[in-house]
């Protein structure tokens, strides 16, 4: 049985429902922006939304009110400074209140890694001396069998969807990531359904042994999606548009320039090869 | 050869303090600076990990993101994140941590998640990120931070990593693995704990500034070492190495993309 | 600082003493067999070995009363049956008693994971059903601090020394592997200290970003010793001697044949080169 | 097509349970046959995994190790083995698991670990290996074993890994997430466990063999369903597929090795 090949909008209607655990992942790298402007277009509410470095993305889904809960470990835009619409929902539950299930990139990993092994806890030296326990009550204590120590524990992470974006896939379903990979092999294996956006959909992939392949049987859906990473990157076949992080930040600093972006960009436009055919022509 | 700044000699101070072989866990922005200017100067052979599991890169131009291709590029391999964590931080592998924060106390524990109270922070801050941890488990962290009364606190809004504690031991007590903050480097000088009480200590200046000034930047009482050093201003090697690899990013992070697609 | 390159006796006699805990890993692929001989060469006594497979390298340690303990997962010679060497010294303290810390493949596997996080132990949900744990004061239990249930813990595994093979290491001493890993890279950050023998020494290594690394800051010493893994095999380089594992069932069922094969083919010889040399005169 | 061999239709048989797609956890010798057998023949997409980190192999001639190169060349990939077993078995990624044993009893427990007394064996078995974990997590095991009453016994000397545990339902009260032996291949026919009690009854034959055979077969008083299925001979396909690729692997494995160095 071959993985089924949807388009972006079948997948994410099919898989992401309002009140969906769902996680975006990518470490900086092969960030799911298509998936997440399709879930925006689809107008998904009260998502509870995974992610370690929410980045752009995640700033626009919560502009949005898509979001009802963020489970993440650091919530700035890379390099530029704050994420102003994850701020005000925040600081002024705009446009929605937002919970937040705080925890460090450690903890965050841990979760993840035990989401993946299917323990219900991740165990980590973590979270000494801060103040993170005392304001999330999912980061707990656990002592060791042996030697008595006390370590930290945080409960596993299994989404009931991950999306992620991959350089290719083959016919069979087969995914192979090249680069930097973040948690996002430990998010596939934890989450319950896995869809994975690729700029490449290829009779069979390059022979590498040891490389990072999340296996057809893991797979829920494939979407063919070039480009969907945009403005993150997939290595090998664009680099990230550090420029635009650069803008985001004046763009999202104001409400109703964010939404005139939003609408402009998003949904004012189909899909995914409309907006990216939109920056090209306004570009030339 | 133009007079320098003081981010400049921040940068250039921050890189002196590490040694040839030694291994940095590298955030963005200035210790990213500082750990390739050392690396381009003095010590060609430090080992850059970055978060994103780049061990071992050499980027030719300063990363815009903690996860740049061009890391990736130049790295002796990549391993996903949660090995970085749990097999390179936490099993003890890194030498040197550089820390950022939004806030600092005397003893350099530190805050980078709210301003005001958690629950109804007047400023959300982007929060740990690797910090607790790389404060927990690198033999040593440096802390690269510009003073102000503001971010020099007397009492942080929220300790988001610990360096110290409350000094007098407290750290090594809590099982901390690593050794805390053995330097803050401001845009003044020099901070170094005390022996004994571990509060952070003036011991070094910049040139052109007085301890009045440095007293001025700190919204605590700050401590000031019996001999106070005056640290060198960059050579001429430092500040060629460090504007060119500047240069060469502003070039780099100013071609245009092309867009996929 | 580059790694130091050393000879292999010269690796052995730094970093195995007697009473060392020592783990030479690799599964099926990559056994440092070069490496065993010279620790029986050097006369080693009351070592602590440390394996997944003992394979016929503990075997042979084992006969040759090298060793006082055993923490391992499976006891047999892979597609034959038995090792004897181990059976005579579990049945009948020949040469000398061992004892045993047995687990299973995930037991260890997770032990393994454990000392190279530095975490006192590693946890599964494993050992349910089995009579291990009441034979094995290693195996106990811990309580998710969540959900309550209760799962199996394991004491971290932390060797004194681990003992690798691999196809390359650069002049600076970053070694790549390539195949087959099993638990050789937990097994090398969790030691003390990592010896590595390599088929080849190389400028740089083949670019693969993804590929299987151990940098050179966490390898103590690197070995060139072509043919470190016969009758192992290292991919690329050459193949299992199947045929060798075979014939050892019957050189190693008699005590007195596996004494002077190990003359002749070990203690008798200065390395592992003239072991090889040997070989080949033979087939020849 | 020569008359067939008991282990030629243990083979067979045990192939037959498979199906395209479904994830197998491989063991060697008679399961690597099996399941590739059954990957040449009805179910093409089947999926291999051996404990040694290769995913979704598709070996030309039958490994003699479980960690044979061919396995790593003809993998969709090869990952760590703490990632086998976290992740894809633990993970519940598994649909079948293979097993093997010197003893099993009547509720599918199975020994390979000792005879005799644990701390003074009569005789050291090899261990535990990946069975523990497979016989409790992937959504099935099947058992391969030939039957004599010292290995079907009416009580294990060691119990390496759980089948129905003490039957009536207690496997599944002790949290084990998998569904247990839910065949158990012999060389006289199959056996299954019964609704409820969970003890292992006879369920079918190979031609040829009649109940008393293999009653006298198992070291218990077997039970034996009401319906008796008789299993149909090795088709020619499926002896032709079998016989080639033990003659391919016969012939694989006798080539001489070069030595190396």
């Amino acid at each position: 049985m071959k993985t089924p090949r949807l388009s972006l909008a079948e997948a994410m209607a099919e898989f992401v429902h309002d009140g969906s655990c769902v996680a975006l992942e990518g470490f900086t790298h092969l960030i799911p922006f298509a998936a997440g402007h399709e879930l925006i277009r689809q107008g998904r509410r009260n998502l509870h939304l995974v992610r370690m470095t929410p980045d752009l993305v995640y700033d626009q889904l919560i502009g949005m009110g898509c979001a009802r809960r963020l489970t993440f470990s650091w919530g700035g835009n890379p390099g530029v400074g704050s994420l102003h619409r994850l701020r005000d929902a925040v600081e002024h539950a705009w446009p929605a209140p937002l919970e937040l299930d705080e925890h460090s990139h450690a903890g965050m990993a841990a979760a993840y890694t035990a989401g993946a092994a299917k323990l219900p806890f991740g165990l980590l030296r973590g979270y000494l001396g801060t103040d993170l326990p005392a304001n999330n009550p999912r980061i707990r204590r656990v002592e060791c069998p042996f030697t008595g120590e006390s370590l930290a524990a945080v409960p596993a992470l299994n989404p009931d969807v991950t999306v992620l974006h991959a350089q290719r896939a083959d016919r069979k379903g087969n995914v192979s990531i090249h680069g930097i990979v973040g948690a996002q092999r430990e998010a596939a294996l934890a989450a319950k359904k896995l869809v994975v956006t690729v700029e490449d959909v290829v009779d069979e992939l390059p022979p590498a042994m040891n490389a990072v392949v999340l296996p057809h049987w893991v797979v829920s859906a494939v979407v063919h999606c070039p480009g969907g990473a945009y403005p993150s990157y997939a290595h090998g076949c664009y680099e990230r548009d550090n420029a635009f992080y650069q803008r985001w930040d004046a763009i999202a600093r104001d409400r109703a320039a964010f939404q005139a972006w939003m609408h402009e960009h998003v949904l004012g436009l189909p899909d995914h090869g409309a907006y990216l055919a939109r920056l090209k022509a306004k570009a030339a | 050869m133009s007079a320098w700044t003081r981010d400049e000699m921040m940068t250039v101070a921050a890189a002196r303090l590490l040694w040839d072989d030694c291994v940095c866990f590298v955030g963005i922005g200035l210790p990213s600076a500082a750990c390739n200017l050392a690396r381009l100067t003095h010590a060609p052979d430090v080992v850059l990990v970055y978060e994103s599991g780049t061990l071992g890169t050499r980027p030719d131009v300063l990363p815009l993101s903690i996860g740049d291709g061009e890391l990736a590029d130049t790295a002796a391999c990549v391993v996903p994140l949660p090995e970085v964590f749990a097999f390179y931080l936490q099993g003890g592998r890194v030498d040197v941590g550089f820390l950022g924060a939004a806030q600092i106390d005397r003893f350099g524990n530190l805050n980078s998640t709210v301003i005001g109270d958690y629950a109804q922070p007047s400023t959300r801050l982007p929060g740990a990120g690797g910090a607790p941890e790389i404060a927990t488990h690198a033999r040593q962290t440096f802390v690269l931070m510009k003073a102000s009364p503001r971010s020099f606190v007397e009492r942080l809004d929220f300790r988001t990593s610990a360096g110290f504690l409350g000094g007098d031991g407290e750290r090594a007590r809590s099982g901390a693995p690593g050794g805390g903050p053995q330097a803050v480097i401001t845009d003044f000088g020099l901070l170094r704990p005390m022996p004994g009480s571990q509060e952070l200590q003036l011991v070094a200046l910049f040139e052109g500034v007085d301890v009045a000034e440095a007293k001025a930047a700190v919204g605590w009482p700050l401590a000031v070492a019996d001999t106070l050093e005056r640290l060198p201003p960059p050579t001429e090697t430092e500040l060629t190495a460090l504007r060119q690899l500047q240069a060469r990013t502003a070039e780099a992070h100013r071609r245009p993309v092309r867009l996929p697609g």
